[in-house]
């Protein structure tokens, strides 16, 4: 399950000019406002007719302006959770969340409609109408009318921006399971951190109507040339490890060629491969091994480059038993721990700042 | 009350409720097609259609009459070609009533509805589209229902204008007591005679009875489907 | 000097021809407006600017009268007119009264006959003859004489009782049979000044009308004399 | 052309356009005005003004006519106060054409506006106050250009409605040739006399042609004013 | 100048009843979708009138049920920044910027409004229409048509929500100015962390409709028996320091009775007070003084309180120097260090994870 899609479109004072493939699990669209997201999101559901432009599900093609191929939004069978909830205002809460499934082929048996329901904190509200629910409220029958039609193909358009934490930390989790049971291919626009990181596989940078960068989510984050363009709050590395064991008190242990590795428990049987991300702001360096500190993580590591930013911090990359690892420091520290590349020191990485990141594993953090 | 109006009186007011009921039902579904039409699509001869739909407004009701006559009487080609195929003669009968109502009510029901239907967002009925919903099926349960405020109004204005309508209806179907004599028509009739305002008067005022009770109808249904739409 | 004539619609072709020429000759304005008798009686009661009246039939001229909207002593019949049994290609017929012989299952269209002059005048008349009750199912009743005409003109219906002036300005129609002016009160247009009209001209105007100029031209677009008037030839 | 209608069918047009735009724009203000009410307030009563609105619809024109005859002539007390006061009388002048068919087409008018007063999201004039805007300037700057559809379409059904007006007019203001003349009453005269369907159907062609001019205006100003409001 | 609020409101199957006190500064409402927050904005703003209430800013009464009074929306100078933009489609941008300036009895002069066209990028979209819009565009649209009316008072219900963080960053600092030179308060409705901690002053947690804390945000966020409800990753504590000096390295050094506080320089004065704020989430814990280690930033403690949650980790109340601070930390970890009331220890916090957060002063972070 792939989406493939090139797309050339003018609006007055914007061009986009954009192609990337989206590989199964969650595709990302990264960008600033008015960067072309949305447009992009439109043309795949067949919303917007751009000047020319090829799009792909799977081999089969949506959209293609030298055949002059378009198949209408309504056969696309591809869910939009849009920017804005555009629900019926007419009809309730559960004729919403029903509208779709009439021309599912393959429709949500009850039971699963029923989890999605509960799982959004819908079933107070089926008998009302949109104009009585709140902003988040909106947004998340939003969510749960695209999700109870069965697409084989989401979109949502910065589904949680209105969304509390506490309601988003119970929807991620099911993102998820949707982008690893199911299978089903995500294109997901987002400014958040913590939604890119738990839940993105691959990532497409726009800028300003083009592609500036596209691919697995690791590379793109641990490139330390995009951390201006993602905001340097965001660069961070990722480490692959294998389950070793899980503590009672709480804690999953990984071995990685980095080292032992312990974050939050993570539902994920023992032998499965897992990957965490580590943001270059959560890592301390230090010249000597540390001893009695609550950080857990502390990994023998060598200096491979130090990158001299606008402002009073550095951004150093690393390496850890061949993996990669950034660290972002004061310039002050990277100049009294005398931090230069082939530079051996430790990374410290305090327990609760590893978060796990599953692909195509059923692996998802424990509330 | 039958006291106060004769029973030719009664018969007149029951026939003009047939026809305008009738002639509102009727041309709902062409009312509704059109001003879809007129409102969503581009198509050539567009604005020709919208100056047909408008004619009966335009021209003087006699006119509109006349020309009915002209089509649908026994000669007329589309009377002709009525009675060969079903055996159908709509001149001089109520039928021929209410589609002379029908027609004359058409421009103001066609308008109020596309104003409707231009007030629907159209990202709704693509958001119904993302859904897998059919064309058909989005205008059945996005388009029509948000419409239906425009809808109403549409029928009750061309139920009004039923009730009221003269000029075409005694030109196209007479004024046959029990069969094509309505309300305005027997007003007419009282009209030309000196010292009958009396009995005009009664009509009349059974008329505005009639069409105030479909408005008020009207009204209630509107209020409620306007609060419906806005929530709670 | 402008005059203004409230005339009833029927008259619109002969008093246009007898204004035009008067005008032309006496370079009067003659302003003719035309509607229904009904319309244009209350309108006069309601002060409308007519000078003169020229109604369709004695009732609403009677009921402007007992107003005192017209000046009764310059009330006149200007002409008369007869009715006759029209269609569009029938062959004359022997005797009026049996219907079922020359209407058959075909319609008989006549103007509003308790209202409109010429429909009141039609119903007298069939009733006179005994057959009302019987050719009463098949009667289409028009909201003017006009309309009656015009119905059977476009073949719309079969017979049609119209008068004869009407008739015989319609090349499509035929009178197949004259209605004998004894079945029917006599057919008379009267004529006034009403109670405001200030212009001499306008008692002039009158004279005229009922004068032998404005006779040649009634009596050509099929108007009778005023008067007791003998029965057309069948 | 001057040749094919003679001066005083030119006439009879020329007066039926300034009876129908005075009409129009005259009752553009009130109109605009009761439908905001019965769109917006509530108030007692509301019922009562919204049938009263639609009276002209469902009164045969003819009885519409009659009472307009009955208040505004030389004995009615409308007639005569405007009399006493400005010396004004209406009764059979061209104004009194005018009234009539603004009464005539003002159901259809404010019908129109109403809808699209009620298709205005209340919320944008929320946000307008609480930008300190008083109720006035929303109204005007917010809630009246988002009606424009429905304003635009009112504006044309009216006068469409005034073009075509012949029942309420006749009776009201007679058929004087010059001052109330208008199109439908020359129509109506010409369709009284044997054979003169010619010069009638002449008359109905140049109220066609002028109807649908209209009608193509006003179809283009409402295209540009909801290409606006989509954007772009 | 202070907001003064008290509303009783009943919706079918929902039931407001809070009252706070929002002073000087920026009131961040806070609570999960559906608690209330966009109502009580609503009411202040003059658009709902509740079933009973009291409203009154800097003494002026906008809204009291006892007294039957009821100052109309248009009448209250409240700018408000709605949740959904809500432009007015049918004009211009710069007709939507510049619609309430005729009514503001201090207009803003062209320069300023200038400069707030140009913080919010729309210098660009002047002449669009609200329809050729991004979602982002509509927003900062939303944000300089309620500043640009001059208002005396400020709603805003998460106006950043859809914002990429390089906007939010440029608009955050403005809010900042906005709230300690035009000290204009701000009842202001958001979801993000960053934001509540960057802004608040105040803190109002909503919960079902009812009040359930308020007060200042140092108190609100550093008492440990809230984590819960406001999230773990939102905990953290607040401290005091003077500003000592300005280092070359872009490093601002504080005094404060903890000790020395280094974190990215700060626009402000030496001598000036400062409030920084330390998340629970960005501290460790060391038996011992740490030697040669990244983090600038080490403070001799006292463990006050120890506060088991659910999951792996802990959170741990610390006295420094008679400050309170707030570290969270995994079981394994205390238990391993032995923490509990009593035991001194050390606090380590990365000099970067240290965030300024002002009050009454000019002070605001460099970019
Ligand atoms: N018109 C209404 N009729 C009935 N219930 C309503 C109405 N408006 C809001 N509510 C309910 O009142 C509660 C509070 O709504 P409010 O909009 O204040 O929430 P909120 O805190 O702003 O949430 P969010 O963060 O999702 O925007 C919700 O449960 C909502 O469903
Ligand atoms: N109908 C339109 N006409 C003209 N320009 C448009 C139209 N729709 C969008 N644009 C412009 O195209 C650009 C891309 O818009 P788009 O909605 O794709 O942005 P986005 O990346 O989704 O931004 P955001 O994060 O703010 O939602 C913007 O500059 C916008 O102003
Ligand atoms: O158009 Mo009319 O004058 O209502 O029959
Ligand atoms: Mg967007
Ligand atoms: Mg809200």
């Amino acid at each position: 399950m792939s989406l493939d899609l090139s797309v050339q479109h003018r609006f007055d004072g914007f061009a986009l000019d954009a192609g990337f493939t989206a590989p199964e699990g969650v595709t990302v669209l990264f960008g600033r406002s008015g960067s072309g997201k949305t447009t992009i999101v439109n043309v795949v559901a067949g919303l917007l007719r751009p000047d020319r432009a090829r799009v792909s599900v799977c081999g089969e093609v949506l959209c293609d302006s030298a055949s002059g191929r378009w198949v209408p939004a309504a056969r696309r069978r591809i869910g939009y959770v849009f920017q804005d909830a555009r629900l019926f205002p007419h009809l309730s809460v559960r004729q919403n969340l029903t509208y779709g499934q009439r021309f599912s082929p393959a429709p949500l048996g009850t039971a699963q409609s029923a989890r999605i329901v509960e799982m959004l904190g819908l079933g107070a509200l089926l008998t009302r109408r949109p104009g009585a629910l709140s902003g988040g409220e909106k947004q998340r029958v939003a969510i749960g009318r695209a999700l109870l039609s069965g697409p084989r193909l989401l979109l949502m358009d910065e589904p949680l921006a209105s969304l509390d934490e506490a309601r988003k930390a119970e929807i991620l989790p099911y993102l998820e399971r949707l982008r690893d049971e199911a299978q089903m291919p995500l294109l997901y626009v987002s400014h958040s951190t913590a939604e890119v990181t738990r839940l993105a596989t691959t990532l497409v940078l726009l800028h300003e109507g083009r592609v500036a960068r596209a691919g697995p989510v690791a590379d793109v984050l641990s490139d330390p040339e995009l951390a201006p363009m993602l905001g340097v709050r965001r660069a961070g590395a990722f480490l692959t490890g294998r389950v070793a064991r899980h503590h009672e008190d709480g804690l999953t242990e990984l071995t990685s060629p980095a080292g032992a590795i312990f974050l939050p428990r993570v539902a994920a049987a023992p032998g499965a491969t897992l990957r965490v991300r580590i943001a270059a702001q959560d890592v301390l360096l230090a010249a000597a091994h540390p001893s009695e500190i609550s950080a857990l993580n502390v990994l023998s590591v060598e200096v491979l480059a130090v990158r001299q930013g606008d402002g009073p911090g550095v951004m150093v990359q690393l390496d850890a038993g061949g993996e990669r690892l950034l660290a972002r420091i004061t310039r002050r520290s990277a100049e009294a721990l005398g931090i230069a590349p082939g530079r051996r020191c430790y990374a410290i990485v305090k327990t609760l700042s590893v978060a796990p990141f599953a692909i195509g594993e059923n692996a998802t953090a424990d509330p | 009350m039958t006291g106060w109006l004769g029973p030719e009186e009664w018969q007149a007011v029951a026939l003009s409720l047939r026809v305008a009921l009738w002639a509102t039902v009727l041309s709902l579904p062409p009312g509704i097609f059109v001003a879809y039409a007129l409102a969503r699509w581009r198509f050539p001869g567009k604005l020709w259609l919208n100056g047909l739909v408008h004619l009966p407004l335009i021209l003087p009701p006699v006119v509109t009459g006349y020309l009915l006559l002209m089509l649908f009487g026994a000669q007329g080609p589309l009377g002709r070609a009525l009675e060969a195929a079903f055996g159908i003669s709509i001149a001089f009968r109520w039928t021929g009533a209410a589609l002379a109502a029908a027609i004359m009510g058409f421009p103001l029901m066609v308008r109020a509805i596309r104003l409707s239907i231009e007030a629907v967002d159209p990202r709704l009925e693509a958001a119904a589209e993302t859904l897998g919903a059919p064309r058909l099926w989005v205008f059945a349960t996005i388009t029509l229902p948000l419409a239906l405020p425009g809808i109403l109004t549409g029928a009750i204005l061309a139920f009004a204008k039923a009730m009221g309508e003269f000029g075409a209806t005694i030109t196209f179907v007479s004024n046959i007591p029990g069969q094509t004599r309505t309300v305005p028509s027997a007003i007419y009739a009282f009209l030309q005679v000196p010292g009958a305002e009396g009995a005009a008067l009664r009509l009349v005022i059974v008329s505005i009875v009639v069409a105030m009770g479909a408005l008020l109808v009207s009204e209630l249904l509107a209020r409620r489907v306007s609060a419906r739409v806005r929530g709670s | 000097e402008t005059v203004t004539v409230f005339a009833a619609a029927s008259l619109k072709t002969a008093l246009d021809e007898i204004a035009e020429r008067y005008e032309a000759e006496e370079g009067a304005r003659i302003l003719r407006t035309y509607a229904g008798s009904s319309v244009l009686a209350r309108q006069i009661a309601q002060g409308a600017p007519a000078d003169i009246y020229l109604a369709a039939n004695s009732a609403w001229m009677d009921h402007l009268e007992a107003k005192g909207a017209i000046r009764a002593e310059t009330r006149r019949d200007v002409v008369s007119n007869t009715l006759v049994l029209i269609a569009r290609e029938a062959p004359d017929i022997p005797d009026l009264g049996q219907p079922e012989a020359w209407l058959g299952a075909e319609r008989l269209a006549v103007a509003l006959v308790d209202a409109v002059p010429a429909g009141i005048y039609a119903k007298a008349a069939l009733t006179s003859l005994g057959i009302w009750d019987e050719v009463a199912p098949a009667v289409v009743q028009t909201d003017n004489a006009r309309a009656a005409l015009a119905l059977v003109a476009s073949g719309a219906v079969g017979f049609g009782i119209v008068y004869a002036s009407d008739a015989r300005a319609e090349p499509r129609v035929r009178a197949i049979h004259g209605i004998p002016a004894a079945l029917h009160p006599p057919i008379r247009y009267p004529a006034a000044l009403t109670a405001r009209a200030r212009a001499d001209g306008a008692a002039a105007f009158l004279d005229h009308l009922s004068g032998p100029g404005a006779r040649a031209v009634f009596d050509r677009w099929g108007f009778l004399p005023p008067g007791p008037a003998a029965p057309p030839a069948p």
